[in-house]
């Protein structure tokens, strides 16, 4: 497994970190505003990317091999798969 | 105490005295995987032997009914600390910490563990936690009486000292997750060269398997117990239905982690037969590859039929739908496994030594087991035998049957290659008679009990069910009688039994390759796999990489 | 496929009346896939031990194959038990939905669970310990539960279901003979779980409604009816024998211990105390139990009525 | 051998992450019961959430992304050997670190002010949804802040061992590891703050 040490530019971490501090901007802002239901759509859907940038970049797992990759995905699916099919009780009772 | 034993066995050499150290805390604070292992296995193992006389008291209550021996909240706490021993403390630990410690590393040819100092520390939380819920009995409101599972509200209602016994639970929980990612860390980096993923042995497979699990499942249950005691020490009311709670979502949380972690008990224990069954019928086993994707398969679809706990407990019609659904289709990789066992014996050359017996017998029972499994699964059935001992005896076949009598393989399979000495085989074969028929006896006649509709967890019954409760519990001592013989005549044959040679059976996995007892390193140079893990020919032919045998 | 047809019929419809009793919608699914199981565990068996004994190293000393696998086999013995389980599970699943579609005639009784007591209550505001049904009629129970979740079992008809706190199950069952059919707590409760067991007692239609008259006819019940219908003796006894709750024999007048607001004191059980005990149970604690005790609503009459029954028990 | 299990670069990464499994999917329990509950009493759930301070909620937002950026910065710092910057980075996470304890103490300060705790009279009166509300919130953000504090101290000590020289720019795991965490334990906080201060 190739172990190559990927150095990040300040530069491009500050970057990442305006873009997630204006993504919490939009957050704020669109669910101030009275959307009804999408409001919850909306705020996780941000809520989703923010998550993306940081372990894209703040924890580097853009420059990890498929491997670590694969194994993230494996993680999240499970905990959806456990929420998921909770409701079908929840849902249908 | 069996460390003490230890120190003056007689066979000196190997990781047993090359480090120079000695003394318990050359064990307790040692690192080397094998140390480690045995210390699971005494612990685990001490633990079991308390778990079983609990089990044994527990039938002379049961013998008649009305009041035998103890009253109601005596035999109540008794089945509690029975089942949260027997699972927390005893089989979830045994296989993976004894016998993934002692053999997994020198089956991939590593030295060691990944990360050798967090394993002692898994150890120690286990240990910690074990000493909590040991106290927890003798504390407080004395001994929880909730049922393992710890169902609220009564859990959060009962004056017993519930929230100990759950922090202790807890702490193991930790250390089964840290288990579970220095095994897959192990797995994945320290296989030594040439040791392909289609050289590993299937037991490694399974304990891949099962460290998943241990990592996916286990921290669902560490937030559910967090929230019991929260529920009893700051009344949070989340399942309190007159707050709003429902006390169906604990009921969903607690079987999210305790239906994988069936699998986690039983998954080891398949690693084991899958390993044992080749060697005995010196032929290499069948299908290795559908042995191996099955346990992966196993994991899987095993974290989505956690539903199948709850069918009457007034869960949705379409989740039971779903549930029992996916209950039967996990039962099909099992069935690949054992049709795939059993050809393996088909023109072999089998020799029925006690490892060999333990695990044709572990199929025998652990199909049994399964089977009954099945009739829980299907809706309609599952109705009327929920809750009763039919249950209860489901789930000794699969959990003593199978995950026990496959520690009891690998006892006599892989203890003698660490002691360097070995049992007496006339002796074994009588204990495993002994348990065979005692087993047989105590928990089918559990499984008639709830087909005539005995509940579980009853300390009194009504008389129509008196006849068979007092043949179970005449099982239930020719069962004690055999295992006390089999524990004898094992520990007695390893301090003090015939010695062995560096490969006694005639194995193709590398520990085989290495000497009697292994050296703290295990591996002199770094091994090159040459063949596969039941490649026998290759083995006449001198074997893989290290030592010659 | 399969799944998502039955996910359509997951709707449970209600049919006008019963066309089989739940016992017999359950055994045929037991009796089948029991005997399933049973055949392929005795063939299972079978072939192992054949090839143990025919090939142990004693007749073959060689192994006399090196085969390690055939994609055949192991495509025929992954979808012969994928059918094979498919199947078990619709069976499974149609049998369920016979319990789950209640008769529309179906008499209706509300089962109260209690630590550690049934009772039952009927329409016309008849209420009893035991419940009485009519044989050949549908009866459909509402389970409520007054404090932990308790279960409700009854083995002769294959029905059983949780009483949850908060949550309204129901089941539903017919009984076809005159008789008395054992009713269990499955889901564990506690101290009296194993205790809290009644009956089903199945009359004859003309015999179950003069039941269902005649003592509610005798308007305001006796001090012991009470005691019973309130679920006090799941938990007290009458005869000094011991329980969760201590003992009503000999208690009016008795010096008792109890801890109030968990400070000691001694006091008289006299009327007064009686009343604070039953009415608020916290109170006081009698020294030696647990603070268990649910409080009960009770009209003064009734309450009146069970102490004075309690006075009378020397 | 050839991977001597001690300086496994990989390895240690990849055991690091398996951790951060673990922890997400104990967070994940707290979510379903939270989107269990949120499907059960969406009304309730609104009303509840708008009694908490959605302005400290921005706040402490700000302030673990600036703390999440200060962490990655160090990484950065230390592969490039700059040790005094990774000191002061490391020294930033911290500062945030605390501030953010400070803000919630304060917030649950006002809450629990207000009678609202978990099992309070105030809750047991109110609407039913609204006790599960504030429960979940108290246990999430109990839980989370236990985590900051966790990883303050792991960056702490990880502080102490750049200074000591056993942190360097060839041997620097231990840092991304400890930054790892600490990313982490931002992640669960941007899934709370909309969960419980902004939506509905
Ligand atoms: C080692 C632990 C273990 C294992 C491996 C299993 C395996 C299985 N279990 Fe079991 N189970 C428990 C431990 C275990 N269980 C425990 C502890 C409980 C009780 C918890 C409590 O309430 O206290 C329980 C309870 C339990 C229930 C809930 C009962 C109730 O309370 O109502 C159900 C219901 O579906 C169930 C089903 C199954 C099934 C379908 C399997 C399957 O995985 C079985 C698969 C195996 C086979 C099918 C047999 C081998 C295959 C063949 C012989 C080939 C032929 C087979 C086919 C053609 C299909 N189990
Ligand atoms: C591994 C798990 C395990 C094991 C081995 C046992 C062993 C035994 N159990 Fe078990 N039992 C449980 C797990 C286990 N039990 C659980 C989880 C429950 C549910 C608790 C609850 O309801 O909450 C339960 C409940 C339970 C009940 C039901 C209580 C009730 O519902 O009213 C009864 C009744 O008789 C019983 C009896 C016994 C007996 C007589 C034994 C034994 O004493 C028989 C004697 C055993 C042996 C002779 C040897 C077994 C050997 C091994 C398993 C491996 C050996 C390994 C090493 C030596 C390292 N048990
Ligand atoms: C869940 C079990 C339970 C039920 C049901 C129950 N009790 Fe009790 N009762 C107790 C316990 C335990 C005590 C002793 C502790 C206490 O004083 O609260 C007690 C105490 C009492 C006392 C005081 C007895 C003494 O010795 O001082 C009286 C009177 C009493 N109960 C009456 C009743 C009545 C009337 C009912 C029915 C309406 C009832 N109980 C239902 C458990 C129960
Ligand atoms: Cu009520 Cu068990
Ligand atoms: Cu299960």
């Amino acid at each position: 497994m190739g172990e190559q040490h990927h150095i990040l530019s300040y530069g491009k971490l500050t970057g990442i970190w305006l873009i997630l501090l204006t993504l919490s901007g939009l957050t704020v802002s669109i669910t101030r505003i009275d959307l009804g239901g999408w409001k919850v759509l909306g705020a996780l859907t941000i809520a989703c990317l923010k998550a993306g940038l940081i372990i894209a970049f703040f924890m580097h797992m853009k420059y990890e091999n498929r491997l670590l990759r694969g194994l993230l995905f494996l993680a999240l699916t499970t905990l959806a798969t456990y929420i998921g099919f909770t409701f079908f009780d929840v849902l249908y009772r | 105490m069996d460390l003490a034993e230890q120190s003056h066995t007689p066979v000196k050499g190997g990781f047993w005295s090359d480090t120079g150290k000695t003394g318990i805390t050359a064990w307790i604070f040692s690192t080397d995987h094998k140390r480690i292992g045995l210390l699971y296995l005494y612990s685990t193992f001490t633990f079991f032997l308390v778990g079983v006389v609990l089990g044994l008291i527990m039938r002379i209550e049961l013998m008649a009914p009305g009041r035998t021996i103890m009253g109601p909240d005596a035999y109540n706490a008794l089945f509690t600390v029975h089942g949260v021993v027997m699972i927390f403390l005893f089989i979830l630990p045994g296989l993976p910490g004894a016998f993934g410690n002692l053999v997994m590393p020198i089956q991939i040819g590593a030295q060691d563990v990944a990360f050798p100092r967090l394993n002692l520390f898994s150890w120690w939380l286990y240990i910690s936690g074990a000493v909590i819920i040991l106290t927890s009995l003798f504390t407080g409101g004395g001994p929880p009486d909730t049922g393992w599972t710890f169902y609220l509200p009564f859990s959060a209602r009962t004056a017993t000292n519930v929230t100990l016994a759950v922090l202790g639970v807890f702490i193991i929980g930790f250390s089964a997750i840290l288990t579970g990612l220095n095994f897959i860390t192990t797995i994945h980096r320290l296989r030594a060269e040439g040791m392909t993923w289609g050289r590993l042995p299937l037991f490694v497979w399974s304990l891949y398997a099962t460290a998943w699990v241990q990592i996916l499942a286990t921290p669902i249950l560490a937030i559910t117990l967090v929230l019991i005691m929260a529920e009893r020490v700051l009344g949070v009311g989340l399942f309190d239905p007159a707050r709003g709670g429902d006390p169906l979502m604990y009921q969903h949380l607690f079987w999210i982690y305790s239906h994988p972690a069936v699998y986690i008990m039983i998954l080891p224990a398949m690693g084991v037969i899958s390993d044992i069954i080749p060697v005995f019928s010196r032929k290499p086993i069948f299908g290795y590859k559908m042995i191996a994707f099955s346990s992966l398969a196993i994991a899987a679809a095993g974290s989505l039929v956690w539903g199948h706990h709850m069918f009457t407990s007034g869960m949705s019609d379409r989740a039971i739908l779903v549930f029992s659904f996916l209950t039967f289709i996990v039962a099909i990789p099992s069935a690949i496994k054992v049709f795939n066992w059993v050809s393996t014996l088909y023109k072999g050359s089998i020799s029925l030594e006690a490892p060999m017996l333990f695990a044709l017998t572990f199929i025998l029972l652990f199909s049994i087991g399964g089977l009954t499994g099945l009739i829980l699964g299907a809706a309609a059935t599952n109705i009327h035998v929920h809750d009763t001992h039919f249950v209860v005896g489901h789930f000794h076949y699969v959990m003593f049957g199978g995950s026990g009598f496959a520690f009891f393989a690998a006892m006599h399979y892989w203890l003698p290659k660490f002691y360097g000495r070995r049992y007496a085989e006339k002796p074994a074969i009588v204990a495993w008679a002994l348990m065979f028929i005692g087993f047989n006896i105590t928990f089918l006649s559990m499984k008639v009990l709830g087909m005539k509709g005995m509940p579980r967890r009853y300390y009194d019954y009504l008389p129509e069910f008196a006849t068979l409760n007092l043949i179970s519990t005449i099982g239930s001592w020719i069962l004690a009688v055999g295992l006390v013989i089999m524990l004898v005549n094992l520990f007695r044959g390893l301090f003090y039994g015939e010695r062995i040679g560096s490969n006694p059976w005639g194995g193709a996995t590398l520990e085989w390759s290495i000497p009697t007892p292994p050296p703290t390193e295990n591996f002199a140079e770094e091994p090159v796999v040459t063949h596969g893990p039941y490649d026998f020919r290759a083995l006449k032919g001198g074997g893989s990489g290290g030592e010659k045998f | 496929m399969n799944v998502l047809i039955l996910l359509i019929r997951a709707e449970v419809p209600v049919n006008p009346a019963y066309l089989t009793t739940t016992t017999e919608a359950i055994d045929p699914v037991f009796m089948f896939i029991f005997g399933t199981c049973l055949v392929l565990l005795v063939g299972i068996t079978a072939v192992m031990i054949g090839f143990v004994i025919r090939y142990h190293r004693s007749r073959s000393p060689e192994p006399t194959s090196q085969v390690a696998g055939n994609i055949w086999l192991e495509i025929v013995w992954t979808v012969l038990p994928t059918i094979l389980v498919l199947v078990m599970f619709y069976y499974g699943w149609a049998g369920y939905l016979a319990l789950r579609n209640v008769p529309k005639d179906a008499l209706e009784v509300t089962a109260t669970a209690r630590m550690w007591s049934w009772s039952f209550s009927y329409p016309n505001g008849q209420s009893a310990s035991k419940l009485y049904v009519p044989v050949n009629k549908p009866v459909k129970v509402r389970l409520v539960s007054k404090d932990v979740i308790h279960g409700f079992y009854l083995p002769a008809f294959r029905v059983k279901r949780d009483v949850v706190p908060g949550m309204n199950n129901q089941v539903w069952f017919v009984a076809t003979k005159p008789g008395s059919y054992d009713l269990f707590c499955s889901s564990y409760c506690g101290s009296g779980h194993s205790a809290m067991i009644s009956t089903v007692e199945a009359l004859p239609e003309a015999e179950f409604n003069l039941w269902l008259q005649q003592t509610k006819a005798a308007g305001n019940l006796d001090g012991k009816t009470l005691l019973e219908k309130h679920g006090c003796l799941g938990c007290h006894s009458l005869d000094g024998s011991p329980g969760v709750g201590p003992t009503f024999k000999a208690l009016f007048g008795s010096q008792v211990k109890v801890l109030r607001n968990n400070r000691p004191e001694t006091v008289t059980a006299d009327e007064a105390f009686l009343k604070e005990s039953i009415r608020q149970p916290t109170a006081t604690i009698v020294v030696g139990f647990q603070p268990i005790m649910p409080t009960t609503d009770l009209s003064n009459s009734d309450l009146q009525a069970m102490i004075e029954y309690i006075k009378g028990l020397k | 051998m050839t991977h001597s299990p001690h300086k496994d670069y990989f390895g240690a990464k990849l055991g690091m992450w398996l951790f951060l499994f673990t922890e997400l999917l104990l967070f994940g329990g707290l979510f379903l019961l939270f989107s269990v509950y949120l499907a059960h009493f969406p009304r309730e759930f609104a009303a509840a959430g708008r009694q908490l301070n959605w302005i400290l909620g921005t706040a402490n937002t700000i302030i673990l992304l600036t703390s999440s950026l200060f962490a990655a910065m160090a990484v950065t710092a230390v592969q490039r050997n700059q040790v005094r910057r990774v000191m002061g980075l490391i020294g930033g996470t911290i500062l945030c670190a605390a501030a953010f304890i400070v803000i919630k103490y304060f917030e649950w300060s006002a809450k629990i002010g207000h009678g609202i705790y978990p099992g309070s009279e105030h809750l047991k009166a109110g609407p039913p949804g609204e006790s599960v509300f504030f429960s979940l919130y108290f246990m999430t953000t109990g839980i989370h802040g236990l985590h900051v504090l966790i990883g303050g101290t792991l960056l702490a000590w990880i502080a102490a061992k750049v200074k000591s020289g056993a942190v360097t720019a060839d041997n620097y795991i231990l840092l991304e590891n400890g930054a790892l965490y600490w990313h982490l334990v931002d992640l669960i906080w941007i899934f709370i703050f909309p969960l419980y201060y902004l939506i509905l």
